[in-house]
C-alpha cells in the first residue's frame, strides 16, 4: 500500500498532538542531563510547523516534509532544531517529487533521515542520543518492508523498536549532547531526544492506524 | 515558581522590549530578536556576532556596543537562537571587512551558528567562526561534546571586540580570539538550581548543605556534589580545577562571576579568596571583574574565569567599551 | 542557608578584602571599615560621605569614585555604621570645603551619622546632612519614623557627587541633593524573603503564590501581601503607588532595581512595562537603569525608582561617573 | 543598702549573658517587625563591653557605665547602639564620681538613662518601643525608693514592670522604629528593643540576688 501527502499530514498531527501531551515529560527529561527545555522546544517547534502548513499546504509528501524540516530549523533552535529539521528535511528530499510513497520508500526516507542526522551531529549509536531510537526504528522498518510484512506490521515493529531503543539508554553513559558533560551521572536518566523520536514513531503507526 | 514575567512564552521578547527602551545605544529588531548598536555597521570594520540561548543575562545583549559585540541573538531560554536569526545578524553588521561569529561550545549552538554561518556565506557575508570552550569541569573531550563555552566568552567578545575597533582584519580578529579562549579557563559551583520559566520547577534538588561543582550555565547538575563549606575553601576548589588544567601564573584576568541569584557581597568574598589563592599559586591578578555577567537565570553559585594576559590582550582589554553591562574609557 | 561566606561574623571584613583587591581605584581602610578613593581628598572639593548596613551591594561602596561618593561606611548587614567609622571616613575626605553626609531616613543611620556629625564638628569639619525618604510605601509620617530611604540615594549620590566636582560649595551640593531627594519616590515588591547571614534563616515567609507589596530594602516584610501576578500588574502597581504620591509627568529618570536574587532578563520585563505605562500616564523616561544597584542580600523582587528631572539634574546625571558599579563619559 | 563598681560589672555580665542566650530570640522578633539583626547587635556589642572593660577597669560605678555606653556606641550601630548607648551613658554621668550608689542615685540614673533615649529617638510610651519597657521599670523603681521597699524588692519591681511593660507592646501599633513601617501589621508582635530591655532589668534583678 502506498501512502499519499495526506498521510504525512496526519502524521505531523499525531506528532504535533504527542509532544503537546508529553512536553512537560520531555522536559523533565531534559532537566534530569540537560538543561530543561526539549520538551517546550519541540512544542514550539511544532506549533510553528502546523502554522507553516496550514499557511501554505504542500502538494507532495516531499514537499510536504521538507517544509516540516525547515520550520524545525527555523523556530526550535538548540540540537533538536537542526537535527529534527534536518532528518526531515533528508526525508522529504528522499522522496522526490513523488505523489505517493511506498514502504519500501518509506524505509528508504527513514534511513534518509538518519544519514543526515548522523552526518549533522556525529553521534554514534549507543552514544545516548536519538541517534538510539532513530537507528534501531530505521533497520526494524526496513527489516520488515524487505521480509514483506504489511504496512500497518512495519510500523508496529519500528514504533517499538524505537521506544525500546529510547528505554534502552537510560543505563548509557552520555558522549555527545549536553547529557556528556554530567559524565557518569548521565546514567540512570532516559535520554530526552530518544524519548522523543519514539514519540515521532509512535505518531507514525497511529497515523497508519487513523486511514 | 515565581517570575516577573507576563508569560513564558514572551519572555525574551518582552524582555527585548526593555532593553529597547532602555538603552538608546541599542537598536532592537524585535521581529527577528536581534540587538545591534543604534549607529550600524561600520564600513570597513570587521561585525561581531554572539549569541546563545537566553537566561545568560547580560551576556550576549549586553554586551553590545563599541569595543564589544556588534550585534547579538537571544534564543529562547537555554535554546541556542536559529539560523534565520543569526544571518539577519550577520548581514546587518557587515562592513564589508566579514564577521566573526563567537560560539559557546554546545552542539545547539555549533549546530544553529554552523547552518547560518553556510546561509551567509551563500548571500555573500565572509564569516569566521571562533568556539569558546573555557570550562574545565568537562575533561573527556574525546567522549564528550567538548568543553562548554562560559565565562570567557565575555573575554573573548571584549578583546576581539577591541580589536575589531581598531580595523583588524577578521583573520587578525579571530586569531586573538582564539588566543584568548586558549588562555582562558573557567570552574562553576551551584548552591542552588535555577528555574526555567517554561518548565516551572528547579532543574535539580540539592539538599541544605550540598553544593554541586563543575557546574554550566545551564542550570544543569554539575559533574559532582560535595558538601557546602566556607568560601575560602570552595573558591580554592574552583581555583585548583582550573589550575590542574592550566597552571596559573603571570600577569592574569579573573572575573568572579555570580550566576544571577548571589547577592554581590558574597562574590566579593570569594574573590578576595580567588585572588589570595592565585598570588600563593604565583599568579598575579592585575585585572579583575566581580559581579553578574554571564548567569544561569536565578541560579545561586558562582564561576571563576582565568585568562592568562600577554601585553596585547591586557592593552585591548583596557581598550574603551561602551555597551550597557561593560563600560569604560567613554 | 547557603551562603558564600567565610562566617557571618566577618562577612562585612571579608568583602572589603574582595573590594581591595579589585579595584586598584579604591582605597580601602580594613580597621575602620571605611572605603575611600584612592587619590585621597581634592583640596577645595566637598566630600561625600554615605553609609549604611551592609547586604545592599553595589550600595555605597560600589559607588566610590570620580563624580560620586568621596567614602562609603558599611555597617554589618542590615546595620547602620557606627560614629566612630563615620568620623574617620569624614575627616579622610574633608578637603576643607566641608562634607555632606548622605543618610537613608532609618532611625539607626539618623542617630549614627547625628553623632558622627557632631564629632567631626567638634574636630573642625563642616558638615550638612541631606536625608533620603523616597519610598511611597510608607505613608503616614505623622506615626512613624518616616519615610524610607531606597533607591533615591543613588540619584542623590550620582547627581551630588556630579555637582561637588565641579568645585560646587557645600550649601550648593547639599540644595541640589535635597532637590534630587524632593523630586524622587520609590516603591518595592518582593518575591521572596531574604536570609541575613547572622540570623540564618528567611526574614518572612511568603507562599508560592504571594508576594509583599511596599517592602523596604532590609528585609522587613511589606505593607501588605497580594497575589503574584504578571509582570505587567504587579509593575503597574508600583507606578501606580509612586504615582499616587507625584503624579508623573515630563522628563523623567527611573531607575528598576533588583533586590540581589532577581534575575536581569526579568528587570528588563518590569522595565518594559513600567517605561510603557509611565508614557501612558504622560511623563518621558528619558534616562534610565535597569539592574541590581541597591539591593537586599538574595531577595526577588524589585523596586521602582522615579526622579523628576530638571535640565540642571539632567546635566548632572550626564556627567562623566567612575566607580565599581557606574560608570560612563570616562 | 549602697551598691559599688563591682555590682555594675555584675550587672554588664549579667546582661551580656542574657544576651547570649537570648540572642536567636531576639533576631527573630526583630525578623518579624525589623531587620532581624537586633539579637546579633546587641552580642556584639555586649561582647565587644567585655573587652572594653577587661583592657581599662573603670574605678567607679559612673565611670563604668560611661564606658560601657560609649563601647555600644562605638560598635552596635543601628537604633539600638545610640540608644542603650545614651541610656548607659546618662545613668553613669548621674553617677558622677561617687564610687558607691544608693537606691535614690539608681532610680535617678534610670530616670537619666530613660531621658536620655527619649531625647534621642523621641519616642513616647505606647510607641511600641525599649522606652515601654524603660519608662515602667523606671517608674515601678522610683516608686519602689519612694515607698522604703528593700533593695531586692525594688529592683524586683523593676524587672516585673520591664516584663510586663515588653509583653505590653504586642498588641501596640509602632511609631517608632522599622516597625512602624509595617504600620498596622507590626500588631501582634513583641518589641524587639522592649524585650532586651526587660532582659537587663531582668539581670539587675540577677546581680542584686547575685551578693
Ligand atoms: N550530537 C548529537 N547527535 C544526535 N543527537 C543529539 C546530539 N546532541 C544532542 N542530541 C539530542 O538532542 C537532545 C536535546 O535536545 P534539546 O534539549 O532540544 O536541545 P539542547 O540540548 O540544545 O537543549 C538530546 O537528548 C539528544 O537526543
Ligand atoms: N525612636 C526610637 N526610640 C526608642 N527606641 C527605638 C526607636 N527606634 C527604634 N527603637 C528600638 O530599637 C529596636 C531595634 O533595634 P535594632 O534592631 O538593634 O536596630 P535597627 O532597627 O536599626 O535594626 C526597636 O525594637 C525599638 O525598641
Ligand atoms: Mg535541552
Ligand atoms: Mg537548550
Ligand atoms: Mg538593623
Ligand atoms: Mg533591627
Amino acid at each position: 500500500r502506498f501512502v499519499n501527502t495526506e498521510f504525512f499530514a496526519a502524521w505531523i498531527e499525531e506528532i504535533t498532538a504527542a509532544v503537546r501531551a508529553g512536553r512537560d515529560h520531555l522536559t523533565e527529561l531534559d532537566a534530569a542531563i540537560g538543561d530543561a527545555d526539549h520538551g517546550t522546544n519541540l512544542d514550539r517547534g511544532f506549533t510553528a510547523v502546523g502554522e507553516a502548513l496550514a499557511a501554505a499546504p504542500p502538494r507532495t509528501p516531499g514537499a510536504l516534509l521538507v517544509l516540516v524540516g525547515t520550520t524545525l530549523i527555523r523556530k526550535v533552535g538548540g540540537a533538536s532544531g537542526p537535527l529534527y529539521g534536518t532528518a526531515f528535511r533528508e526525508m522529504g528530499k528522499a522522496f522526490g517529487e513523488a505523489p505517493e510513497i511506498s514502504p519500501a520508500e518509506l524505509s528508504a526516507g527513514v534511513d534518509a533521515a538518519l544519514a543526515g542526522v548522523r552526518r549533522l551531529g556525529s553521534a554514534a549509536e549507543g552514544d545516548k542520543t536519538m541517534v538510539d531510537a532513530l537507528a534501531p526504528a530505521a533497520a526494524a522498518l526496513s527489516r520488515a518492508v524487505r521480509d514483506g510484512l504489511k504496512p500497518e506490521e512495519a510500523l508496529e515493529a519500528a514504533a517499538t523498536a524505537a521506544a525500546e531503543g529510547a528505554r534502552a539508554t537510560v543505563p548509557l553513559q552520555a558522549r555527545k549532547g549536553r547529557a556528556s558533560y554530567l559524565g557518569p551521572r548521565s546514567v540512570g536518566h532516559e535520554d530526552p531526544g530518544a524519548a522523543s523520536t519514539a514519540l515521532v514513531f509512535g505518531a507514525l503507526r497511529a497515523a497508519a492506524s487513523r486511514g | 515558581m515565581k517570575k516577573l514575567i507576563n508569560s513564558a512564552g514572551s519572555l525574551v521578547s518582552d524582555a527585548l522590549r526593555g532593553m529597547a527602551a532602555a538603552h538608546p545605544s541599542l537598536r532592537v529588531d524585535l521581529e527577528n530578536a536581534v540587538v545591534f548598536r543604534a549607529e550600524g555597521a561600520r564600513p570597513g570594520k570587521v561585525g561581531l556576532v554572539s549569541g546563545g540561548g537566553s537566561g545568560h543575562e547580560p551576556l550576549h545583549a549586553g554586551f553590545v556596543g563599541h569595543g564589544m559585540l556588534d550585534a547579538a541573538c537571544p534564543g529562547e531560554v537555554f535554546t541556542s537562537p536559529v539560523p534565520d536569526q543569526l544571518v539577519e545578524a550577520t548581514k546587518g553588521v557587515d562592513g564589508g571587512a566579514g564577521v566573526l561569529h563567537i560560539v559557546k561550545n554546545y552542539t545547539g549552538d555549533v549546530l544553529n551558528f554552523e547552518m547560518a554561518a553556510e546561509l551567509s556565506g551563500d548571500e555573500g557575508v565572509e564569516v569566521a567562526t571562533v568556539l569558546v570552550n573555557d570550562d574545565v569541569a568537562v575533561r573527556d573531550s574525546l567522549y564528550t561534546a567538548g568543553r562548554r563555552g562560559t565565562g570567557a566568552t565575555l573575554f573573548v567578545e571584549k578583546i576581539a571586540g577591541a580589536l575589531a575597533e581598531t580595523g583588524a582584519p577578521l583573520a587578525e580578529v579571530a586569531r586573538v580570539a582564539r588566543e584568548v579562549n586558549e588562555r582562558s579557563r573557567s570552574f562553576g559551583v551551584a548552591l542552588t538550581p535555577c528555574t526555567v520559566p517554561a518548565a516551572g520547577k528547579p532543574t535539580f534538588e540539592l539538599g541544605e548543605t550540598e553544593i554541586e561543582l563543575g557546574i554550566g550555565i545551564h542550570g544543569e547538575p554539575g559533574r559532582s556534589r560535595a558538601a557546602m563549606g566556607e568560601a575560602r575553601e570552595i573558591a580554592r576548589v574552583a581555583v585548583d580545577a582550573i589550575g590542574d588544567d592550566l597552571p596559573p601564573s603571570g600577569e592574569t584576568l579573573v572575573m568572579v562571576n555570580g550566576m544571577g541569584g548571589t547577592p554581590l557581597i558574597e562574590l566579593y568574598v570569594v574573590f578576595a579568596e580567588v585572588e589570595a589563592y592565585l598570588r600563593e599559586k604565583g599568579a598575579t591578578v592585575v585585572r579583575s571583574l566581580v559581579g553578574n555577567y554571564v548567569t544561569s537565570l536565578d541560579m545561586q553559585g558562582f564561576m571563576v574565569t582565568t585568562c592568562a594576559l600577554t601585553g596585547e590582550l591586557t592593552r585591548l582589554w583596557d581598550s574603551p567599551v561602551e555597551t550597557p553591562a561593560l563600560r569604560w574609557g567613554r
